[in-house]
């Protein structure tokens, strides 16, 4: 099994190097993206099999070496294959397999395809060391390692100039790629100091280690652990405040998209907090845990409001991305860790079909983002059109689909913990979940063709790209049935990963069902009747609302990234200028001027050395002079 | 009595002597007060019994100095008054006073000691030409060996330095290196001179 | 009626008296020769010159016993610091008389009174480093001093003149001061014998009223040698004699006098110090640190590499004063080390300035060496531009080379005494120090060559001879460290067989 | 093999010596074959190399000056080891990314090759005065090379730079010779042998003021804020050899310092004087990583990172447990590698297109792509990406200055965001959108020249960040050594509690 | 007052020092200059000589004599100086010989 883990592990990175290596440079070879995709397929037989293993027999930890070992530090590159890694393994190997084959359709005339392979099974590999690592240095190299990939990922266009903030919010991809990377530092930063403190107390950094010392440590201390391990894990699932790379990283190409920015990495902060259950389920860290449930709350309420008015196909997606990990945040945060992964795990499957149908659009559409622009798209592709609607009918939540098992699973957790604000909030954005994901697909497949009047010939995907897809239309549909017989999987972990609704809220579980599937469907319905209409019920735009001051604010996103540009960045650039001209002037010039003055008092006092013989007897005499008088004065003082 | 009528005279008379030395704008007058402040100044010594110092005073100095003095002052054309732009004339005085007044602070104080035993005392009854003999040429032979040497050497500086040589420089470039031979220069500026006389 | 002196001769301890004797001695010699015979070569003569001062030399350094030796009714003084200063001495002026053999004809080589006015010159200086008896040294510095104003003059060129001429006069004023110092000591004392002085007034030394006039005594001495050392504000002579001398003779002038000088204010104002006079101490310290200073801030803008060479000479020596304040034997061996390395060093960069020296002032109408002479050095002439830049780097105190060792030592000798800040006014010093020898390094270096830096012009006067004495330079300053210890070791026998032992 | 040492130091001075006899044109080949066998010395050093022991291997001691107490004392440990190797690896490297048209190349030559005895001089050395003694001497070389082959304003900055640094360190040297007269008075004989002054017990108020005088030496070189303005002008006006070695090994010699010196010696003062260090690290980390963000030029962003690098490398010296020294040790070497690699990366685009301003380019990445991927991974290894040389060190000097401080680490550790902040806006502006100029699409990639120096530097990025045991167990091992000896010698039992030898021992 | 004692010689030494010393700064012609420091040598010899008769001392008489010789010596080279300096300047007024500044 040891060896399954390596392969598991390393076939994406053989792949990278493949992919990058070999071919990094050359012109595109089609083969590449098919040698990275099977390698990535390799993962993912080999997770499946791990997972089993799992389930049958149990947990494996293997070490390969030491990494860092200074002072009483040890760090070692260690993996640990048990229930929420291997889970993981699975989601993700299977989206980045799906995703690699899709992305061999979609990037096929981009002359730099090798790269892309590259990258994105670079990405795959450092997702992977993220999730199988057995502690928390190595999970921050896999952190790390994703953030870079997603910044070369979202930068992958480089070469697309910068356009002004009110043109595009995302202004280009590489500057939305840097904004990424730097946001996501801000956030590692705290998990760094997260490390610390473990290591500062506990003396380890593995796992195991350290949840076993947990609860004999002080409370503060763990309070402060909590908080600065979910500051990191905020980062990197695009939390608020620090949510707003995540649209802008729809730049990238949309595989990059799918896997990255919906399906995986921004997964990741989730992943770190199931992961250290055991400390987020202290009673000490209780406040923290609430925070984390009411932040997540917040956002997935936050982003859902946004994204009710977004034009943009990706920016929705990426929209309903950020309220989805809310939703898992408030999951995790209320301590039903295994329904947050479940969510994770369901929602990589409709999100990441749900973008690279997005992909699809695009695609067709020459790049075009805009939903405005599109329309009736139905009868062109239809292949997409199912897949999106499959997706949008999971990410709804209705019945049967996987999205109303996770999703209402942690509605109902809210509503089992007495938390029934977070209840409510939850409920509601569920609702403007199914208007927005609705809205975008009515948007674009039915109603008036718009797009014809702009020029654009559509035609669907490649056929071989759709059938990929299927494994993911399949599983967003039926993700769900399988929850029970994956509670009993994850039960297996540790106590702390286990919850189990009150037998109340067990009583009144159909009726919160149906409450919310009465939102989504309302949701459902007033998006079809707003934007479905064709020929005289056809969507019109709807000037005065776009002039109101609630759109302004929702179109601006809250004006968070003006604050940012206003407050942090702007403010910044000039900090640093004025800084550099301080350096210069100031302290540069404090020491030039020392100099100066030297040469100033040297050319002063060259005056005395006026040639004139009869000024330097003057000197010698003022000279004898002083010291005569000096003598004479100190001798009669002392 | 009769030393502090001395005393005072010639007190009075040096340091009026000595003022026109270094106050009178004319060469002549300064060097004439010069030569008489120093006549006056081995009346001092005989004073104080060091009656060889005084002659010597008054051979060397106001002989054999003074008459170079004069020498001198005739080469340099200098009877005339000469100009003196001083530029801080006050800050001269200053320093000047203030000396004088740091001398006779310093000189106030009690210098003699009763304890400091003469090294090389005066001798009753022995003239003072005789005794200044006796040190000099025992103890202080080895100075006056070389005081000679320093005559010796004023002596080849002065001679160097006025000699005619000194007017053809081979140092600057007029002369640059050009093989010319001192002497035969010397040799025909000489003839010429000669020849317009 | 006096008694009749008897003397034995032995008394008289002749050979105290030889080294200076030889050098006398030499000096007549050549003035005969010259009677005899006309028109001979200066090579001669140098070679002659060398050959005396060598035996001098091996006299001087016999004349170590291990004790003091006293000679000619104690008025010579043979002690460890007088035969190491003589050693010095010869050593500095066999160094630099052959510097007289450039390819070049100058005016003072004709004259063959030029090496018997240099060895009349040593003389004096050999005779004011080895006594205590203050007429001896006053006799011995006129010796010297005069014999040099003559030396500068002959050069013959109309700053030369002026040159000796403000010398000269500044020359006499310090004299004036030495007497009237020394008038007052023999007051106190009643002796003019530093070591019947120091007793005298340590007997003395709490009588009321005594005070003004021991302090007043050393502030006129120290007036006087302020002086010689060229001390602020009594420096003012240096730079314009160094610019108005030939550069053999301002190197010489950078070392000989001023280790003769050092000799002497050591005898006179360790003397106070060690009588518990601390103002002596303080003033000085004082005077050393504005000289410093000063000298190194005016150098930092001069124009003329000589002048700059005058300014930190200057500076060199009132870093080298600090010893004579602090007085402990560490820092009286500093002086000594300092001296001997500060003169090869020295030597070098004078030479070097020497060999460049050119009869025309191509390259500045005032200036001689300005710096863009040197400009672009390592383009044209590798060799002589790493040399200058060793020299340079050596008188910047950067290690290992020569002036380098001597630094830390009297820097040690400082931090030792406990005047740390003092320590970290001299480092800092040589910091500013270093920007002006840097100068000419930059110009060297850094900088391209101007039209009129050719190879004839620069290298103008050199000759095998002159190369000999600068390879010795370079050598002796690269490898210094080999013999800083036998050095070390050689002063500090000899300081203990001195009035300063222990 | 017992003077290897000897041999290190003084083959390459020899060499350069004999080097005034070779032509102009074989210059640059004697060169790299001086520099390989000075590697390969260095390399059998390392294999030579005892890991387990802590102490000071190879030792050679000949008296020079004996009264005063100076000698040739020379000796290596795992701290100095891996810089020496350093220092003669990117010398070998820098010298063959030297243009071939390179003017005055046999005056280049022999100046680095004094450069690097010089160096490694500086790092073997056991004896204060002849520390100090090389330490002074690599102004010299690096002088000439500034100013010969720098840019506009070359002059003043060479200048700027020996003069700032010479001052420093003649403060210093006040400092050496009073600890030597301590170390006379306690034992009546002199001494400068480092060695022995570790064993010599100082007040608290005589390491304090020993400190600041350590500290002014040390201090300017590193470059410590408000000393570091020097470094900014040397770097820019430097040509590429110079600023990789500047940055890759000179700097080193002030943060070595500290740890040769100040800590062992002075382990009171060094406690003490935390709270200042801290001060000012951190403001070389976030003000001057924020001037970097400001520049226009691409060497300036580099020699502004420097200086902020370095704050990060100060605070782990002063950690005082063996994860920051250890750490802060192979954040040296990781800088020297990275630093070097950068400013040889900008040497390579100016050398193409004669200017280092950012604004001039834009693109790049298409026009020259193993050129970015290069660039991009030096840029990563530069803010610390894990499984690259930058991680290890910067990861375990703020894990170690944590126990010190943790506000002060997190502030500290705002370089990992702000480290990105100019790092990638450098890259985006040059590598990114599209080319700006017409002719910038005419550029070349790297060539073989260039892959040759820049390849080595590369893999050891890689393997140093994914294996780092080799280096990091000998520096663990002489860090722990270090505060061993700062522990015994401390006096202060304040001072006794904040060293940490190891955490279990602290529980 | 009346009493003359050694203090008087001294004082009067000092004075006729400090006008030979006021002279030399004052002066601007060498050969002027030059008499003045005549003044001021003769002006220790006053003193040597009265602290010699004090003592009943002869040493202070001896410096005199030196002090002479010296003097007398200066003078010799003092003039060829000028001499020379007069032959290239034509003049002896120190602004005028003043060609070395700064």
């Amino acid at each position: 099994m040891e060896t399954l883990v390596y392969i598991a592990l390393f076939s994406p990175f053989v792949g990278s190097l493949f992919a990058g290596l070999l071919f990094g440079n050359s012109p595109r070879k089609m083969f590449t993206g098919w040698v990275a995709s099977a390698l990535i397929f390799v993962t993912f037989v080999s997770s499946v099999t791990l997972a089993y293993h799992v389930a049958t027999v149990g947990a494996i930890h293997v070490q390969m070496m030491d990494w860092i070992s200074a002072g009483d530090l040890s760090i070692p590159f260690g993996f640990v294959i048990d229930q929420i890694s291997v889970t993981m393994m699975v989601v993700v190997s299977l989206v980045s397999t799906i995703v690699h084959i899709y992305a061999t359709g979609y990037m096929d005339h981009d002359k730099s395809y090798n790269r892309f392979f590259a990258y994105l099974s670079a990405f795959v590999f450092a997702m992977m060391i993220l999730i199988m690592s057995d502690n928390f240095a190595g999970l921050f190299i896999g952190w790390e390692g994703v953030g870079v990939c997603s910044w070369l990922l979202v930068g992958f266009w480089y070469h697309k100039a910068d356009r002004p903030f009110e043109e595009n919010p995302s202004i280009s991809p590489s500057w939305a790629a840097n904004e990424a990377f730097i946001m996501n530092r801000v956030a590692d930063l705290g998990m760094l100091v997260g490390i610390f403190l473990i290591y500062w107390n506990i003396g380890s950094l593995q796992y195991d280690v350290v949840f076993d010392a947990m609860p004999h440590l002080a409370d503060g201390i763990l309070v402060s652990i909590a908080i600065a391990l979910f500051i990191g894990a905020m980062g990197k699932s695009a939390q608020f405040p620090l949510h707003t790379w995540l649209t802008d990283a729809m730049e990238g190409p949309t595989p990059v998209s799918a896997l990255i920015h919906a399906a995986t990495m921004v997964t990741a902060g989730v992943f770190l907090v199931i992961r250290a259950n055991p400390l987020y389920s202290l009673e000490a860290v209780h406040g923290v845990s609430m925070f984390i449930a009411s932040l997540g709350t917040f956002v997935a309420f936050y982003a859902a409001t946004m994204a009710l008015i977004a034009r943009d196909i990706k920016r929705i997606v990426a929209l309903s991305t950020l309220s989805q990990l809310g939703y898992m945040f408030a999951a995790a945060g209320l301590g039903a860790y295994w329904i947050a992964l479940f969510h994770l795990a369901a929602h990589a499957f409709f999100k990441a079909l749900l973008f690279l149908g997005a992909g699809n659009v695009m695609h067709a559409m020459d790049d075009e983002l805009d939903i405005f622009k599109m329309g009736g798209l139905k009868n062109a592709m239809r292949g997409s059109y199912i897949y999106m609607g499959i997706a949008s009918f999971a990410l709804a939540g209705l019945p049967i689909m996987a999205g109303f098992y996770s999703k209402d699973a942690i509605i109902e957790t809210a509503f089992n913990e007495g938390t029934y604000i977070i209840w409510g909030m939850l409920v509601i954005t569920a609702g403007m979940t199914a208007f927005y994901s609705f809205r975008q697909v009515f948007f674009s497949f039915h109603g008036e063709k718009r797009y014809e009047a702009l020029g654009f010939h559509p035609h669907d995907m490649y056929k071989y790209v759709l059938i990929a897809m299927a494994p993911l239309a399949a599983l967003a549909i039926s993700f769900g049935w399988f929850m029970g017989y994956y509670k009993d999987f994850i039960y297996g972990l540790n106590e702390t990963v286990q919850y189990e609704m009150s037998h109340t809220t067990h009583h009144w579980a159909w009726l919160l069902g149906s409450i919310v599937i009465a939102l989504a469907l309302t949701g459902i319905f007033l998006a079809w009747k707003k934007y479905a209409g064709e020929g005289e019920n056809a969507w019109k735009r709807d000037e005065k609302f776009e002039a109101s001051f609630i759109y302004k604010l929702l179109e601006n996103q809250y004006y968070v990234p003006k604050f940012y540009d206003q407050f942090i960045v702007q403010p910044y650039t000039i900090a640093s200028a004025k800084f550099w001209e301080f350096d210069k002037k100031t302290v540069d010039g404090t020491v030039d001027d020392l100099g100066k003055a030297c040469l100033n008092i040297g050319d002063t006092s060259r005056g005395m050395q006026n040639g004139n013989l009869s000024s330097y007897l003057n000197w010698m005499g003022v000279g004898a002079m002083i010291i005569v008088i000096i003598a004479v004065i100190s001798s009669v003082i002392g | 009595m009769y030393e502090t009528i001395a005393f005072y005279t010639f007190a009075i008379s040096t340091t009026i002597l000595f003022l026109i030395t270094v106050m009178s704008k004319n060469v002549l007058y300064a060097m004439t007060a010069l030569a008489s402040g120093m006549v006056m100044i081995s009346g001092f010594f005989f004073l104080l019994g060091a009656d060889f110092l005084g002659v010597v005073q008054l051979i060397v100095y106001v002989g054999a100095v003074m008459a170079l003095y004069g020498f001198a002052m005739m080469f340099f054309d200098a009877t005339r008054d000469i100009k003196e732009k001083h530029q801080n004339p006050a800050l001269v005085f200053l320093l000047g006073g203030l000396m004088a007044l740091m001398f006779v602070v310093i000189f106030s104080a009690p210098i003699i000691g009763d304890n400091v035993q003469a090294l090389y005392p005066i001798v009753e009854g022995v003239g003072n030409a005789q005794a200044v003999g006796m040190v000099l040429f025992t103890k202080y032979l080895v100075p006056f060996e070389v005081a000679a040497l320093m005559l010796l050497v004023a002596m080849i500086a002065g001679i160097i330095l006025a000699g005619k040589k000194m007017d053809y420089s081979l140092t600057t470039s007029e002369a640059a290196d050009e093989e010319i031979n001192v002497e035969e220069k010397l040799q025909a500026d000489i003839e010429r001179e000669k020849g317009e006389a | 009626m006096l008694e009749p002196v008897n003397i034995s001769l032995e008394s008289l301890n002749l050979v105290t008296l030889m080294p200076m004797l030889i050098a006398i001695g030499g000096g007549l010699l050549i003035l005969c020769i010259d009677l005899f015979k006309d028109n001979i070569h200066k090579s001669f003569y140098v070679a002659l010159t060398v050959l005396i001062l060598l035996i001098d030399l091996m006299v001087t350094m016999g004349l170590n016993f291990g004790v003091e030796e006293k000679g000619f009714f104690q008025v010579l003084l043979i002690d460890g610091i007088a035969v190491l200063s003589q050693a010095i001495i010869l050593v500095a002026s066999m160094l630099f008389i052959p510097l007289a053999l450039t390819s070049k004809r100058f005016h003072e080589y004709s004259y063959p009174e030029f090496f018997a006015l240099f060895m009349f010159m040593i003389a004096g200086f050999q005779f004011m480093v080895s006594s205590d008896n203050l007429i001896l040294i006053f006799i011995g510095l006129e010796t010297a001093s005069l014999s040099l104003y003559t030396l500068i003059a002959m050069h013959n060129r109309s700053n030369s003149f002026e040159a000796a001429v403000k010398y000269f006069t500044m020359g006499a004023l310090a004299a004036g001061f030495f007497t009237m110092g020394s008038a007052i000591l023999y007051g106190v004392s009643g002796s003019l014998e530093l070591n019947q002085i120091a007793t005298a007034i340590s007997d003395r030394l709490n009588e009321p009223g005594i005070m003004i006039l021991l302090l007043g005594g050393a502030g006129l001495l120290l007036t006087a040698f302020a002086f010689k050392l060229s001390l602020f504000p009594f420096h003012t002579w240096a730079p314009d004699v160094y610019e108005g001398a030939s550069a053999p003779l301002a190197g010489y002038m950078s070392v000989v006098p001023k280790v003769a000088a050092f000799v002497v204010s050591m005898r006179i104002f360790e003397m106070f110090i060690n009588l518990q006079i601390e103002w002596v101490q303080s003033m000085i310290i004082f005077l050393s640190v504005i000289t410093m200073t000063l000298a190194n801030l005016m150098a930092l803008v001069q124009k003329d590499v000589k002048r700059m060479l005058a300014y930190s000479s200057i500076s060199h020596a009132g870093f080298v004063m600090v010893a004579i304040a602090l007085a402990t034997d560490k820092s009286n061996t500093g002086v000594f080390l300092y001296y001997t390395l500060f003169m090869f060093t020295n030597l070098g960069a004078f030479t070097m300035l020497w060999v460049s020296r050119h009869k025309d002032r191509v390259h500045h109408e005032r200036f001689d060496h300005p710096y863009e002479k040197f400009s672009g050095m390592i383009k044209i002439m590798p060799m002589g531009a790493v040399i200058m830049a060793l020299f340079m780097l050596s008188l910047a105190g950067v290690p290992p080379f020569s002036i380098f060792w001597g630094k830390i030592y009297l820097m040690s000798a400082t931090v030792d005494a406990g005047y740390l800040w003092l320590a970290v006014v001299m480092g800092l010093n040589s910091a500013i120090a270093a920007y002006y020898y840097l100068k000419l390094i930059v110009y060297m270096f850094l900088k391209e060559p101007t039209d009129a830096v050719k190879e004839e012009i620069v290298y103008y006067n050199v000759s095998k001879p002159l190369m000999v004495v600068l390879g010795f330079a370079v050598f002796v300053t690269v490898f210094s460290i080999f013999m800083v210890n036998p050095l070390i070791d050689y002063i500090s026998t000899m300081l203990q067989a001195s009035s300063f032992g222990i | 093999m017992d003077t290897i040492l000897s041999i290190l130091i003084f083959f390459p001075a020899i060499a350069g010596f004999v080097g005034f006899g070779i032509t102009k044109g074989s210059a640059k080949i004697y060169g790299i074959a001086v520099a390989t066998i000075e590697l390969i010395l260095a390399l059998l050093l390392w294999m030579q190399f005892d890991t387990s022991n802590a102490g000071m291997q190879f030792t050679e001691k000949v008296a020079l000056i004996a009264d005063f107490g100076i000698s040739y004392n020379v000796g290596v440990d795992g701290i100095s080891l891996f810089i020496v190797v350093m220092a003669a690896l990117i010398t070998l490297l820098g010298i063959i990314l030297l243009r071939p048209d390179t003017k005055n190349m046999k005056n280049m030559i022999i100046s680095l090759l004094f450069l690097e005895m010089t160096m490694v001089g500086v790092f073997l050395t056991l004896d204060a005065i002849i520390f100090y003694l090389f330490w002074e001497l690599s102004l010299v070389p690096m002088l000439y090379i500034v100013g010969a082959w720098g840019g506009k304003d070359r002059v003043y900055a060479a200048v700027k730079f020996f003069l700032y640094t010479f001052a420093g360190s003649l403060v210093m040297l006040v400092g050496l010779l009073a600890m030597a007269y301590l170390y006379h008075q306690a034992n009546g004989v002199w001494s400068f042998s480092i060695l022995d002054w570790y064993t010599l017990p100082l007040t608290e108020d005589q390491q304090f003021w020993l400190f600041l005088a350590f500290f002014a030496g040390f201090a300017i070189k590193v470059p410590m804020f408000p000393f570091h303005t020097w470094l900014p002008w040397a770097h820019g006006q430097a040509p590429t050899i110079g600023s990789v070695i500047l940055a890759a090994v000179l700097l080193k010699m002030g943060t070595y310092g500290f740890v040769r010196f100040s800590l062992p010696i002075l382990p009171d003062a060094s406690v003490t004087f935390i709270p200042l260090i801290m001060a000012l690290s951190l403001i070389m980390v976030i003000y001057t990583a924020m001037i970097a963000f400001a520049q226009k030029d691409m060497k300036q962003v580099i020699a502004y990172s420097s200086v902020s690098h370095m704050g990060i490398i100060m605070l782990g010296v002063f950690a005082m447990n063996a994860e920051g020294l250890g750490g802060s040790v192979f954040l040296m070497l990781s800088h020297g590698i990275v630093s070097g690699a950068l400013f040889m990366l900008v040497g390579v685009i100016y050398e193409r297109t004669g200017t280092k301003l950012m604004s001039e380019f834009g693109g790049l990445a298409a026009v020259m792509p193993i050129y970015a991927t290069v660039f991009g991974l030096m840029l990563m290894a530069s803010v610390g990406l894990p499984l690259t040389i930058g991680f290890v060190g910067e990861f375990l000097v703020l894990l170690g200055f944590y126990k010190i401080s943790a506000i002060g680490t997190i502030l500290a550790g705002s370089t990992i965001i702000i480290g990105s902040v100019y790092m990638l806006a450098l890259f985006k502006k040059s590598f990114f959108g599209p080319v700006r100029h017409e002719k910038n699409l005419a550029l070349k990639d790297l060539d073989k020249r260039e892959l040759t120096a820049l390849i080595p530097l590369v893999l050891i990025v890689v393997w140093l960040g994914v294996y780092p045991k080799p280096i990091l167990g000998p520096i663990d091992n002489s860090a722990k050594h270090i505060l061993t000896q700062m522990e015994a010698k401390a006096i202060n039992p304040a001072t006794k509690e904040t060293i940490i030898l190891s955490k279990k021992e602290a529980e | 007052m009346l009493e003359i004692g050694v203090n008087h010689y001294l004082i009067l030494s000092g004075i006729l020092f400090s006008i030979g010393f006021m002279g030399v700064l004052r002066r601007k012609n060498l050969l002027m200059l030059f008499f003045a420091t005549e003044v001021m040598l003769n002006a220790v010899n006053i003193a040597f000589a009265a602290i010699g008769n004090y003592y009943g001392d002869l040493s202070g008489q001896m410096f005199a004599f030196f002090v002479i010789a010296v003097a007398a010596s200066e003078v010799a080279v003092g003039l060829g100086l000028l001499i020379v300096l007069y032959k290239k300047y034509g003049s002896l007024d120190l602004d005028v010989i003043s060609s070395m500044k700064g």
